[in-house]
C-alpha cells in the first residue's frame, strides 16, 4: 500500500506539472514540447485529467460488481462493504467526469451537454450509481441489502456491452472514435499528433488515477470495517 | 417403514449481524416429533422457515434424507407441509381453487381433485369450498391452511402456532392430524403453549 | 469572461484540474469526519 | 423437465386468472394508456409529428405504463403474504419463468392497446409502412421489456419504497432497449426495407437472451430471503 500511496501522489503531481507546464508548438522539437492542434490548442491538455476520471469511475463499477459477485458466493458481509466502497468512489469520479466533461464541451463544442455517445454513457453510469444507492437506502436488512444490490449491479453490468454496440450507431459523436469521425480516431488520437510524449503522460496519468483509486478504496474499506466491528460490539 | 429423516448441523441464523439462534444440531427420524418453544421474538418462526428451506441459514446445514440418499432442497420441499401465520392463501380464489391451483403448480403428479375435496370436508369447509377465501373468517383461513399443508401427504409436517384462531372443534381436528402424522412421518411444532408442546416427544427451547 | 477564457485556454485546463482536486479533497474530508466519529464511538464503547 | 414446464404454466395460469378477477394491473394499465396518450395529444395539438417523434412518444407511453403495472407481479405476492406459499410449492426457476411469461403477455397486450389507440388518434401520421419491422420490433421489444422488468420487480418487492424505486431502477437498464426499439419503430414508420432493421433485431435478441439468462441465474438470490 505504501507504493500505491506514494506512487499515486508522485505520478499525479508529475502529470499535473507536465500537463500544464510543457509548452506547445506547431512543430514540436524533442520530448519536451507537445504538438499544437488547431481548434484544440491548450484544451488538449485536458486529456490528462478528464479522461482518467471517467476511466476510474468505470473501473470502480467493475470492482464494485466483482465484490458483489463475490458476496453472492461467500455471503461474507465484508465483500459487501468492499463493493459499496468501490461504488461510492465510482460515484465521486463519475460526477467529476461529468462536470469536467461538460466544462470542456462548453469551450470546445459550444454547449455543456450534447448527448454525444460518451456523454450519454457517463450519464447512464451516473443513473446506475444513483439507482444503486437508492436501492440500498430502501432495504433495512443488511444481508438482503447486500445481495439485492449485488444482483442489481450485475444486471446493470450486463447492459454495458450493448451500449458499446448501440450507442455509436444511434447518435452522432463528437468524441474521438465516434461514427462520423472520418479518421476514426479523432484529432487527439490521430497518429503523429498525440504520438510519443503526450501518450506517455496520458498513460502515466491513467496509472496515477488507478493507484489513487486503490488508495482511496483502501481507506474507505478500513473505515467501513471499523464501523462494522463497532456495531458488532454494540450487539 | 419409510426411511425419511432430517439432519440439522451447526445451524446458525443472523439478521443484521445479530444472531437469532446459534449452532443448533439435531436429527429427526421417522415417527419422531419435536417442539420448538421460546419467548416471542426468540426465533421460533425463523427456525421453522429455515428448516423448511425457505430461509438460507447463515452457517450450518439442513439436510433431508430419504432412504439414505440426500434430497435436493427443491425435492425435499415436496415432502414438507407447513402451517404458519406468515403463509397466506389467495383471497381472490375459492377454497377449492386455492388447493387445486397450488397443487398444479407443485406438479409432482398428484393434482388430486378428490383428495382436495376430502381435506376440505375433513376440516369442515365442505359447505364453503366454492366461496372466495376473502369471505372466510380467520379461523376458516387457518383450517384451509391445514388443507393446503396436508394436501400432498407430507412426510415432514411443520406447525407454527398450530391452533391460532381455531375454535374447540378445530383444535380437536388438529390433534387428530398430529396423532396421524406420528405414523406418516415426523412433526415439528413451534409454540408458546405448554399443552401443544406436550404433543411432542422432544423439545428445543430457544430461550 | 468568455473572451478571456478563449484567449487563455490554459485556465480551462486549470479549472478542470482544480475541480477534480476539489472533488477528491471533499471526499477525503468526509472520510476524515467519518473516521473521527468512529474514533469517538470506539473510545466511548 | 416436463413437470417444471407444467408448473411454470400452472403458475402463469394462476396469475392470469387472478389478474382477470382482481384487475389490479389491467385497470391501471388502461387508464394510464388513455391519459398519457391524451396528454400527448394536447401537447402536439396542431403540430405534425415526425416518424421519430411518434416512435419516441409510442415507447414513452409503453415505458411509463409498464412502470405502473409490471412491478405488481411480485409486490402483490409480497403484500398478501403469499410469497412463502409460492416458495414452498415451486422452485425459483419455475417462479421466475412463470412471472416472466405473465409480464411478457401483459406488455404485449399493452403494446396492442397503444398501437390501436395511436392508429385512431394519429390516423394521418401514425402509418405503419413496414409492418414486418413493426411487429418484430414490438414483439422483441415487449419480450426484452418483460425480461428486464421482471427481475427488477423481484428486487423492488423486497424493498420498502416500492412505488418510486421501480422506475428509478428500471430506467438505466432499459435505456439500451428503448433506444433500439425507438430506432427500429422509426424505420417501420418510414417504410424502410426489413433488412435495414436486422441489426436492431440482433441487438434486441441479444438483450433478451442476456437479460433472461442473467435473471435466471440471479433470481435465487433475490427470491429467497
Amino acid at each position: 500500500m505504501t507504493y500505491v500511496k506514494y506512487g499515486s501522489i508522485i505520478l499525479i503531481t508529475l502529470v499535473i506539472v507536465a500537463g500544464i507546464g510543457i509548452p506547445m508548438s506547431l512543430e514540436p522539437a524533442g520530448f519536451f514540447e507537445f504538438p499544437l492542434i488547431p481548434g484544440l490548442e491548450d484544451k488538449a491538455r485536458n486529456i490528462f485529467f478528464h479522461v482518467p476520471t471517467a476511466w476510474t469511475s468505470v473501473l470502480a463499477f467493475l470492482v464494485g460488481t466483482f465484490f458483489g459477485i463475490r458476496y453472492l458466493r461467500t455471503k461474507n458481509i465484508e465483500d459487501d462493504y468492499k463493493s459499496v466502497s468501490a461504488a461510492g468512489l465510482g460515484l465521486l469520479f463519475c460526477i467529476l467526469a461529468t462536470v469536467t466533461g461538460a466544462l470542456w464541451a462548453r469551450f470546445n463544442w459550444g454547449t455543456f451537454w450534447n448527448w454525444d455517445p460518451r456523454q450519454t454513457s457517463i450519464f447512464i453510469l451516473l443513473l446506475i450509481y444513483g439507482a444503486y444507492f437508492a436501492l440500498r437506502s430502501a432495504i433495512e436488512s443488511d444481508e438482503k441489502r447486500a445481495s439485492l444490490s449485488a444482483v442489481y449491479s450485475i444486471i446493470a453490468g450486463l447492459t454495458v456491452p450493448f451500449f458499446v454496440f448501440v450507442m455509436p450507431r444511434m447518435m452522432a459523436g463528437l468524441h474521438p472514435g465516434a461514427r462520423d469521425d472520418p479518421s476514426g480516431k479523432g484529432p487527439l488520437m490521430q497518429s503523429g499528433m498525440i504520438a510519443g510524449n503526450m501518450r506517455v503522460f496520458f498513460y502515466l496519468s491513467l496509472l496515477g488515477f488507478t493507484l489513487l483509486f486503490i488508495w482511496l478504496l483502501n481507506l474507505r474499506i478500513r473505515a467501513a470495517r471499523l464501523e462494522h466491528e463497532h456495531s458488532r460490539q454494540q450487539h | 417403514m419409510i426411511d425419511f429423516e432430517l439432519t440439522v448441523n451447526g445451524l446458525t441464523k443472523e439478521f443484521n449481524r445479530r444472531s437469532i439462534f446459534r449452532d443448533l444440531s439435531f436429527t429427526l427420524a421417522f415417527n419422531e416429533s419435536l417442539a420448538i418453544t421460546g419467548r416471542n421474538g426468540s426465533g421460533k418462526s425463523t427456525l421453522v422457515k429455515t428448516l423448511c428451506g425457505l430461509l438460507a441459514p447463515t452457517r450450518g446445514k439442513v439436510e433431508y434424507r430419504s432412504g439414505g440418499t440426500m434430497l435436493e432442497i427443491d425435492d425435499a420441499k415436496h415432502k414438507v407441509g407447513l402451517v404458519s401465520p406468515y403463509l397466506q392463501l389467495y383471497d381472490e380464489f375459492t377454497g377449492l381453487e386455492n388447493l387445486l391451483v397450488l397443487s398444479n403448480i407443485r406438479a409432482n403428479g398428484t393434482s388430486d381433485h378428490d383428495r382436495a375435496l376430502h381435506m376440505l370436508e375433513r376440516f369442515g369447509l365442505g359447505s364453503r369450498q366454492d366461496d372466495y377465501v376473502r369471505t372466510y373468517s380467520s379461523g376458516m383461513k387457518q383450517r384451509l391452511k391445514y388443507c393446503f399443508a396436508l394436501l400432498h401427504t407430507p412426510q415432514a409436517l411443520f406447525l407454527d402456532e398450530p391452533t391460532s384462531n381455531l375454535d374447540a372443534e378445530g383444535i380437536e381436528i388438529v390433534k387428530a392430524v398430529v396423532r396421524e402424522q406420528r405414523n406418516a412421518g415426523f412433526l415439528v411444532v413451534a409454540t408458546n403453549d405448554e399443552q401443544e408442546a406436550g404433543w411432542c416427544q422432544r423439545r428445543i427451547d430457544l430461550g | 469572461m468568455e473572451e478571456f477564457l478563449a484567449e487563455h485556454q490554459l485556465y480551462i485546463v486549470l479549472g478542470i484540474v482544480l475541480l477534480i482536486w476539489g472533488g477528491i479533497v471533499l471526499y477525503l474530508l468526509r472520510l476524515d469526519k467519518k473516521l473521527a466519529e468512529l474514533e469517538k464511538l470506539i473510545k466511548k464503547g | 423437465m416436463r413437470s417444471a414446464l407444467s408448473s411454470t404454466f400452472a403458475l402463469f395460469q394462476k396469475d392470469l386468472q387472478s389478474e382477470l378477477r382482481t384487475r389490479y394491473a389491467l385497470n391501471a394499465l388502461l387508464m394510464f394508456v388513455v391519459t398519457s396518450v391524451a396528454t400527448i395529444l394536447f401537447a402536439l395539438r396542431s403540430d405534425q409529428p415526425s416518424p421519430s417523434t411518434l416512435s419516441g412518444m409510442y415507447w414513452v407511453v409503453v415505458f411509463f405504463t409498464a412502470m405502473s403495472s409490471l412491478s405488481r407481479i411480485f409486490v402483490s405476492e409480497e403484500e398478501r403474504g403469499t410469497t412463502m406459499t409460492l416458495q414452498l410449492v415451486a422452485s425459483p426457476s419455475v417462479v421466475y419463468f412463470g412471472k416472466l411469461i405473465f409480464n411478457a403477455v401483459l406488455t404485449i397486450s399493452l403494446t396492442v392497446a397503444v398501437t390501436l389507440l395511436y392508429t385512431i388518434v394519429f390516423s394521418e401520421y401514425f402509418i405503419i409502412k413496414s409492418s414486418s419491422i413493426f411487429f418484430a420490433t414490438v414483439l422483441l421489444g415487449s419480450l426484452g421489456f418483460a425480461a428486464a422488468a421482471t427481475i427488477i420487480a423481484a428486487i423492488v418487492a423486497k424493498a420498502n419504497t416500492r412505488g418510486t424505486l421501480y422506475p428509478v431502477l428500471s430506467f438505466p437498464i432499459l435505456i439500451v432497449l428503448l433506444m433500439t426499439v425507438m430506432n427500429a419503430t422509426t424505420k417501420a414508420l418510414e417504410g424502410a426495407p426489413f433488412s435495414d432493421a436486422l441489426e436492431d433485431f440482433q441487438i434486441l435478441a441479444g438483450y433478451i437472451l442476456v437479460m433472461t439468462g442473467g435473471s435466471f441465474l440471479l433470481f435465487d438470490f433475490v427470491w429467497k430471503d
